[in-house]
């Protein structure tokens, strides 16, 4: 299939899989740890090769194209440093007492699952299978979450479960219904489920029947989204489960599952009698982002506190891609890499700062500059940057989505602004609290390597000033191709 | 030759208006006396003490600095060139476009400054009551006095004074009410600037209800002879100023020779004297206010100023 | 198709929307399962019928695995687990019956209003399975919305799933992936739910929610 | 040039990571700031010459940063050489005076890295030629000083000072942002010079104007959106309060200039009447603050909102002058406005630094625990009396020209052909004037309480001298001060091509006038000259200190105070900063701030002291802010129950929005 004499995609796949059934059999944290860096590390490497490498034809069950090579690199470099940043937290998980070495090879196990339930759902061709890896995704990550087996952490994953397998449910329903409304046209069988195939036809669906698959699709993928008001697992399940998993919850399976979303919003599109869908995501966009900013006011938990936040940045993202037009993908698709990059790293920095104060609770973290400069410098660009201020990469975005928006429809972007300086207001608020001050809590050296941490910002950094000729171009293909 | 001209009446004015500001005030308190049916003093006794203040040795407290001991050469020098620069006999002076009246003005704000820091140094609570009333005073008189000037500017379509009162010779000018405003107006806040009834009172040494004396009080000899000149030429200044703006007939021009400055001289003297019997017989038959009622005479003063402006833009519409 | 194929269909799967309703009217646990039992049966039967006017074979299988599971061993199963948390008392529903019932009645009406907007020409088989379906789901959303009990709402969310397979067997052609999964989900689904309540009862002596809500996030 | 100054901005960057590096280390001190200086003074050179000998066309430089498509555009113009001199000058005295002031410094590492990057944010934001760019390092700026205000960041009140900072600035950006994506257009016009010459509506260019104005207006510090900057300012090391006061407001104020005169064009008549309004009103309650305030630095940020005012006084008549094309008028009014931004930045930053010395020397920022400093720290209290004059607007100093020019701007109101205008500009050059002798109560009082009279704390009496670095700091600027004010007409020849870029024309050349006097329109109009001043001041001063000294008395004799025959040893008897303020609190804020005075006094034969309390409220605090902070908390509270309603409301809640949205599909034309 190219010229390196193995199939790129198959790689990305078969990678965890392989990685999760020798997990699951192998003792030892520490042996355990490094494999689970390797294999990301590996599918990494995969996943750049189908960059550099060309791609596979579209076959029936799978697909690479221009929109989701930009989710499976992303996907496939966070993994990789998460797993980095994992090998050196769960470590002190295991001392600590809170996990047990059973627990942990299950844990690095359904890493590698959820890793490839991604990575399933971003190559699939097949709204079908899309599906099943989607749930696969979310159905190993109720699992992560529950892991610590406190009563919290049970109460989330079980809210998680239930309000996930609704989605599950609704999204199912969609799928169906979209199935019967490509079949009048494509035919019966496989055909009618392959995105290539549903695309190029779409324009003969029924309306009315893609309408309503639509709003199914969108309320199902949109609950792991964590869009308002389906948002209520998000919180919770960031904040009980293991950081590492906070992270990848963060920066990835929201990615994935919003994937989904605009896959068929393109669908939509393309059908003349479709309903716009511009409208309903603007609206739930907008919601998120305002229903999150005034959330993060009355937050005590360092971790729920960049779960709402993550809930803000997905409300802005689909805001972008329900606004539309190239200026407005781009800043769609740019915010949405900076804010996997800089979640994760701030997910990364919580971390260390929770293991080393010992708790999650804000008011008990203090001055983190001053005792731990780097851990709270890192903390405090991370916050800069997902607030939105230069020089960082989500600046950028913000600025075109904001300054493309406002001479098109003022008024949802003055509520956005808004939306925008509430959610600053309550994270600067707390980030003084956290970084500045007199420092409070224990003052021991954090153990763990900052390396991940450090990579994600610099990125972040760096595209905030120069984005290379040749991402810029893929962004735009795919801007384009979002409409 | 004309500059030379220029330049001797520019010094002829500087020297009268120094020889001329303890004669004003000798004036007004012996027109004051003798309304007050007492004998008074010569009209030259503020000459008597200036010279007896001068030859005095200084006594300076303790703990004064170099600002003390400097301030009164300050103001009297700002007081001096702001008096300098307003025509009293004649117009058309050589060094009068270098300040124009709200430079004018500012000058004499410089000199306020000083003196309300003077009155600061020795750290005492009269020199802050009195600097601190001062500067209170100040902050109202100044946008009046900066309003009226506005009215007087709009008029004349100028800030220099000579033009202005060239132009108020004219007949063209005629009667305005806001000039009536401005006229009103420049008197109160010439009142308050000159510490005279009944916002201060020069004469006095009841602790409590004294601006201009508190800030003073610490000062002697030399430097007070110098404090009280810069006074009287405040007061000269304010009352040349009056006379120029709103009678400025007989002001020479320039160039209308040795007769014109003679009848300019006579007419100015005799200007101030009215201004002078004026002010007396005003001071007299008036009681001093409280010091928190100056706020409303001043801010009648303010108003005044601004509605005059305002008007000139209703009559100059019509 | 005759019409008589199209009658049949039409009436089981008119009464999967009306045992959805008895369910929601149902306030005690065991009857709750046992309606639940039948509820499955029909879908079996409906999802056969399908097989059999299809034409397609595999359909059957789909039949034979509702039947199996969640007519007999969910059923079956979550009987012990009540039994043994002894939890067989009454359902603590939110609002009255009357009310729900009502929203119930308006869910239906939401559902035919939504699906016939469908074009006409598209097969009528499918446009009325699909607004039953539609019923369906949306009651077992409500069901689930209405009850407090993690068993009934457990049950709520499967007859769910139900509408879900009436819709898919409704789908004419539609690949067998999609019956796969739907049981590879449901039994992921019953066995973390399993999970779960194992643990729930260890950690909380009840199933009841209102026990987890004290372990809601943040209120420590 | 523009590459000269981008080099300078590199090396302020490098500078930056040595700071970063070096933060700790002794030798970390004179190297970023003996860097800092050297890079800030060549850019100053490069600014200058743009502006002495400009290029025949601004030269553009491209850099292939910032947005991919459309590149990082520097352009220096007549109006960025300007503001590029002004900064880059009150950048080299504060890096002087950090080489000094620095060894003071307890948290060096919290400071070397951010001032220096500080510096290149404030360059880059004037060079910057498009959209992206300028908010950039708008908001980089904004970053960077906040770090700096953070600084000290363990007291309390400074965490607060920094948190407000910041939410304020990310609310003028977030402004800023909507000004310019409206001048940018949909399809992202973001270069400046495609913004250049759009034609637009008369609704988007009152929009452009009010986005503007409260964009750049938080960062200047007008009023209503000056809360940040009392706290801010004062909260961070003093050369960097000098900095921020001095230099950033100023940004602030190109910021506002280059949309508002450049970029939007033609404005109508009215906008200049907004301005004029905002700007007369922080003038105004500008220096009634400062007026109440006992913290040294504070009272000066305060006066810098102002200055700022003034700025925006004069700029909204070079506005209502614009749109009616009286072009000489507007370039009379806007060349006052950029006069007192160089002349605000010279004093703002002399003021800031003496009270840093003041700061060094004592450990106190109140003024209630100050005094008598002129006999410890003569050198520091001499400069400071240079800038408290020159701030005062007193002649001979520059604060006098650049009113003195924005009275003679307001004297050419008459011409304006609207009657809002006409009724307006008088009463706001009423304010204005107002303004200044406020000013100079306010600075009486600044400096009599601080500097003179006697020690009123342990402190105060055991201060010494500062550093000489920091005096030569001072002195230059003070020096400065001075030949601004004595020779303006220079100044105003060099702001001519910068005037004709804002509003299309140019005060006449004072190069040909006799004596180096100033002539806004004509000499039988108007005309001042600040040499001449200064020098018949010092003339007839030095002559009568002469005579007298010749033909008098010079005989001085030391006695303890007199103090009307009851001198009380306790330096407690002297009038303090609050006693000072008190008729002018009376007479003002009892309205403006609603103050309120409450005597207790025990009965007698009670030995307690009596006390008098004041009570004081802010207006724009009250009722804007608070308002504002209180919605948010009560919308905060109400929604904050969402994060604790059981699974079964939350699947309600999915439940209501699948039926929600089916209905909107069923009722969908």
């Amino acid at each position: 299939m190219n010229g390196l004499g193995f199939d790129a995609v198959a790689a990305v796949l078969l990678l965890p899989l392989a990685g999760a059934a020798l997990l699951a059999v192998l003792p030892g944290y520490r042996l355990t740890a490094r494999l689970n860096v390797l294999v990301s590390g590996l599918t990494l490497a995969a996943a750049l090769a189908l960059v550099l490498d060309g791609r596979p034809e579209p076959g029936t069950y799978l697909l690479v194209d221009d929109l989701n090579i930009v989710f499976i690199v992303l996907n496939t470099f966070v993994g990789f440093t998460t797993s980095v940043f994992s090998a050196s937290y769960i470590g002190h998980e295991l001392e600590s007492g809170r996990l047990t070495p059973t627990y942990l090879r299950f844990y690095h196990a359904m890493y590698q699952v959820m890793m490839f339930g991604m990575n399933l759902a971003l190559v699939a061709n097949n709204i079908g299978l899309m599906w099943v890896a989607v749930e696969l995704a979310t159905l190993t990550t109720v699992l992560m979450v529950g892991i610590y087996r406190t009563h919290e952490a049970l109460e989330a994953a079980w809210k998680y479960f239930i309000l996930g397998s609704v989605g599950i449910a609704l999204a199912l329903f969609g799928t169906i219904l979209v199935y019967m409304a490509a079949r009048p046209v494509v035919g019966e069988g496989m055909d009618a489920m392959v995105w290539t195939v549903l695309l190029e036809r779409a324009a003969g669906f029924d309306p009315a029947l893609v309408n309503v698959a639509f709003v199914f699709l969108l309320l199902g993928y949109g609950t792991k989204v964590g869009l308002a008001p389906l948002h209520a697992w998000l919180p919770d399940a960031h904040a009980e489960g293991p950081t590492p998993i906070s992270a990848v919850l963060s920066g990835l399976l929201l990615n994935v599952a919003l994937y989904a979303v605009l896959r068929f919003k393109l669908l939509l599109a393309a059908n003349p009698g479709g309903i716009a869908t511009g409208p309903l995501m603007v609206t739930m966009g907008l919601a998120s982002v305002l229903l999150a900013a005034v959330m993060l006011y009355r937050r005590r938990d360092i971790k729920r506190l960049f779960a709402y936040s993550s809930i803000e940045h997905m409300g802005i993202i689909v805001f972008a891609f329900g606004m539309g037009g190239p200026l407005a993908n781009f800043a769609g698709l740019l915010h949405m890499v900076m804010h996997s990059l800089t979640k994760s790293a701030i997910f990364f920095a919580v971390g260390h700062v929770a293991q080393i104060k010992g708790t999650q609770r804000m008011s008990e973290i203090g001055g983190l500059t001053e005792t731990h400069p780097w851990l709270g410098w890192s903390l405090v660009l991370g916050v800069v940057a997902i607030a939105g201020l230069p020089p960082m990469g989500i600046f950028m975005s913000e600025f075109l989505l904001v300054s493309s928006t406002f001479a098109r429809a003022p008024v949802l972007t003055v509520i956005l602004v808004a939306g925008l300086l509430l959610a600053f207001g309550a994270l600067l608020m707390r980030l003084n609290g956290l970084a500045f001050g007199e420092p409070k809590g224990a003052t021991a050296p954090a153990h763990a390597s900052y390396v991940p941490m450090f990579a994600h910002l610099a990125l972040v950094l760096a595209a905030g000033l120069f984005l290379p000729g040749p991402v810029v171009a893929w962004f735009q293909n795919v801007a384009a191709l979002l409409g | 030759m004309a500059l030379i001209l220029d330049l001797l009446v520019q010094g002829a004015q500087m020297a009268v208006v120094l020889l001329l500001a303890p004669l004003l005030t000798g004036f007004v308190r012996k027109i004051k006396a003798r309304l007050q049916r007492r004998r008074g003093a010569s009209v030259l006794q503020p000459y008597r003490d200036l010279a007896r203040l001068l030859r005095k040795e200084a006594v300076v407290a303790e703990n004064a600095s170099w600002l003390f001991r400097a301030a009164p050469y300050l103001m009297v020098a700002a007081t001096w060139v702001a008096a300098a620069l307003v025509p009293t006999f004649a117009t058309g002076l050589i060094f009068s476009w270098s300040a124009d009246l709200i430079a004018i003005i500012a000058l004499l704000g410089s000199a306020r400054f000083f003196l309300a820091l003077a009155g600061m140094d020795v750290g005492t609570s009269f020199g802050g009551i009195g600097a601190s009333r001062e500067m209170m005073i100040a902050s109202l008189a100044e946008p009046a006095m900066l309003l009226i000037v506005f009215t007087l500017a709009l008029t004349a379509g100028s800030t220099q004074l000579a033009t202005i009162a060239e132009l108020f010779t004219r007949p063209e000018v005629g009667l305005r009410v806001s000039l009536g405003l401005a006229l009103v107006a420049l008197v109160m806040v010439a009142i308050a600037e000159n510490g005279r009834i009944p916002i201060d009172n020069p004469a006095t040494h009841l602790e409590l209800t004294m601006v201009h004396e508190a800030m003073v009080l610490e000062y002697s000899g030399r430097h007070l002879a110098m404090i009280e000149l810069a006074a009287s030429l405040k007061l000269l200044l304010y009352v040349s100023l009056i006379a120029a703006l709103f009678v400025p007939w007989g002001l020479a021009l320039p160039g209308t020779g040795g007769g014109a400055y003679a009848v300019g001289l006579v007419t100015y003297l005799a200007k101030l004297a009215v201004g002078g019997v004026l002010l007396a017989v005003f001071e007299t038959s008036i009681a001093k206010m409280r010091v928190f009622r100056v706020p409303e005479f001043l801010g009648a003063a303010l108003m005044l100023g601004l509605l005059g402006t305002l008007l000139l833009f209703v009559s100059r519409s019509l | 198709m005759g019409d008589l194929t199209f009658d049949i269909a039409h009436m089981l799967a008119g009464g999967l929307v009306l045992l959805s309703f008895v369910m929601l009217y149902q306030d005690r646990l065991y009857a709750l399962l046992n309606v639940y039992a039948l509820h499955a049966v029909v879908l079996a039967a409906s999802v056969a019928w399908q097989a059999f006017a299809q034409d397609a074979p595999h359909l059957y299988v789909t039949a034979a695995i509702a039947l199996a599971f969640k007519a007999v061993v969910i059923p079956t199963a979550l009987h012990r687990i009540i039994r043994r948390l002894g939890i067989h008392r009454e359902i603590e529903t939110v609002g009255g019956v009357g009310p729900t019932m009502l929203a119930g009645m308006g869910l239906v009406a939401l559902s035919l209003a939504v699906m016939l907007r469908i074009t006409p020409e598209a097969e009528p088989l499918a446009r009325e399975d699909l607004a039953f379906a539609l019923s369906v789901v949306l009651l077992g959303l409500l069901m689930m919305v209405t009850r407090r009990n993690a068993v009934s709402q457990v049950v709520g969310f499967m007859s769910l799933e139900n509408g879900l397979v009436l819709a898919a067997a409704g789908a004419k052609g539609m690949p067998l992936v999609v019956e796969i999964s739907v049981a590879f989900s449901i039994l992921i689904a019953f066995i973390v739910i399993g999970i779960f309540l194992f643990r729930i009862r260890e950690r909380f002596d009840t199933v009841d929610l209102h026990a987890l809500d004290r372990f809601r996030g943040e209120r420590r | 040039m523009t590459v000269v100054s981008l080099a300078c901005v590199a090396v302020l960057l490098a500078t930056a990571v040595v700071g970063m590096a070096a933060g700790r280390h002794p030798a970390g001190r004179p190297l970023v700031y003996g860097l800092g200086l050297v890079a800030t003074v060549v850019a100053f050179g490069s600014a200058v010459a743009a502006m002495v000998a400009p290029p025949a066309a601004a030269s553009e430089v491209v850099l292939p940063l910032g947005l991919p498509w459309l590149g990082a555009h520097f352009r220096i113009d007549a109006l960025s050489a300007f503001f590029l001199a002004v900064v880059n000058l009150g950048a080299a005295f504060a890096c002087l005076y950090g080489l000094g002031y620095g060894r003071h410094e307890e948290a060096p590492h919290r400071v070397l890295p951010f001032l220096p990057a500080f510096l290149a944010g404030m360059n880059l934001v004037v060079m910057a030629a498009d959209a992206f760019g300028f908010l950039l390092s708008w908001e980089f700026m904004s970053l960077a000083s906040w770090a700096l205000v953070l600084a000290h960041h363990r007291d309390p009140e400074n965490g607060h000072a920094g948190y407000v900072y910041l939410v304020m600035a990310s609310f003028g950006t977030l402004a800023l942002l909507l000004t310019l994506g409206l001048l940018a257009g949909p399809d992202g016009g973001y270069a400046f010079a495609a913004m250049r010459g759009v034609e637009r509506e008369a609704g988007m260019a009152t929009l452009v104007l009010v986005l503007a104005l409260i964009g750049a207006g938080s960062k200047a510090g007008l009023v209503p959106l000056h809360v940040w900057l009392p706290l801010a300012h004062p909260a961070a090391p003093s050369h960097v309060s000098a900095l921020m006061s001095g230099v950033m407001t100023k940004v602030a104020i190109y910021g506002f200039v280059r949309i508002v005169f450049d970029l939007l064009g033609p404005s109508p008549w009215w906008s200049g009447m907004v301005v004029l309004a905002i700007g007369g009103a922080s003038a105004v309650l500008g220096v009634l603050y400062a007026l109440m305030q006992t913290d040294l630095k504070r009272l000066l940020a305060y006066s810098t909102i102002e200055n700022v005012g003034i700025v925006f006084v004069a700029l909204g008549l070079a506005l209502a002058f614009r749109s009616n094309g009286m072009a000489l008028a507007a370039a009379l009014a806007f060349t006052a406005a950029l006069l007192h931004v160089l002349n605000h930045s010279l004093f703002k930053s002399l003021l800031f630094f003496g009270a840093g010395a003041v700061l060094s020397a004592t450990h106190e920022r109140n003024v209630e625990r100050l005094g008598g400093l002129i006999h410890r720290m003569p050198a520091t209290s001499a400069l400071f009396l240079v800038g408290c004059v020159a701030i005062s607007a007193l002649p001979p100093l520059n604060g006098f020209v650049s009113e003195w020019l924005a009275f003679q701007a307001v004297l050419q109101s008459p011409e304006l052909p609207q009657w809002g205008l006409r009724i307006m500009v008088p009463a706001v050059g009423g304010l204005l004037a107002l303004a200044a002798a406020l000013a100079g109560a306010c600075f009486v009082r600044a400096f009599g309480i601080t500097f003179l009279g006697r020690p009123r704390s342990a402190a105060a009496e055991a201060a010494h001298e500062v550093d000489r670095l920091s005096i030569a700091a001072m002195a230059g600027l003070g020096v400065l001060c001075l030949l601004a004010g004595i020779l303006p007409g220079t100044l105003i020849d060099a702001l001519a091509p910068a005037a004709e870029l804002a509003v299309g024309g140019r005060m006449p050349a004072q190069q040909a006038v006799d004596w180096l006097t100033i002539v806004p329109i004509a000499e039988s109009r108007s005309s001042y000259n600040g040499l001449l001043v200064f020098l018949f001041i010092a003339a007839s001063a030095s002559l009568a200190v002469l005579a007298i000294h010749r033909f008098a008395s010079r005989a001085v004799r030391r006695a303890p105070a007199w103090d009307c025959g009851f001198p009380v040893p306790s330096p407690d008897t002297q009038y303090t900063a609050g006693s000072f303020a008190q008729p002018i609190r009376r007479v003002f804020a009892s309205m403006a701030f609603r103050a309120r005075e409450r005597v207790e006094m025990p009965p007698p034969g009670d030995p307690r002291p009596a006390r008098l309390t004041v009570e004081m409220h802010d207006p724009v605090w009250d009722w804007l802010y608070a308002p504002v902070a209180a919605a948010v908390g009560w919308i905060a509270d109400r929604m904050n129950r969402l994060q604790f309603l059981t699974i079964r409301r939350y699947l309600g809640m999915v439940f209501l929005s699948l039926v929600g949205l089916l209905m909107v599909i069923a009722l969908w034309p």
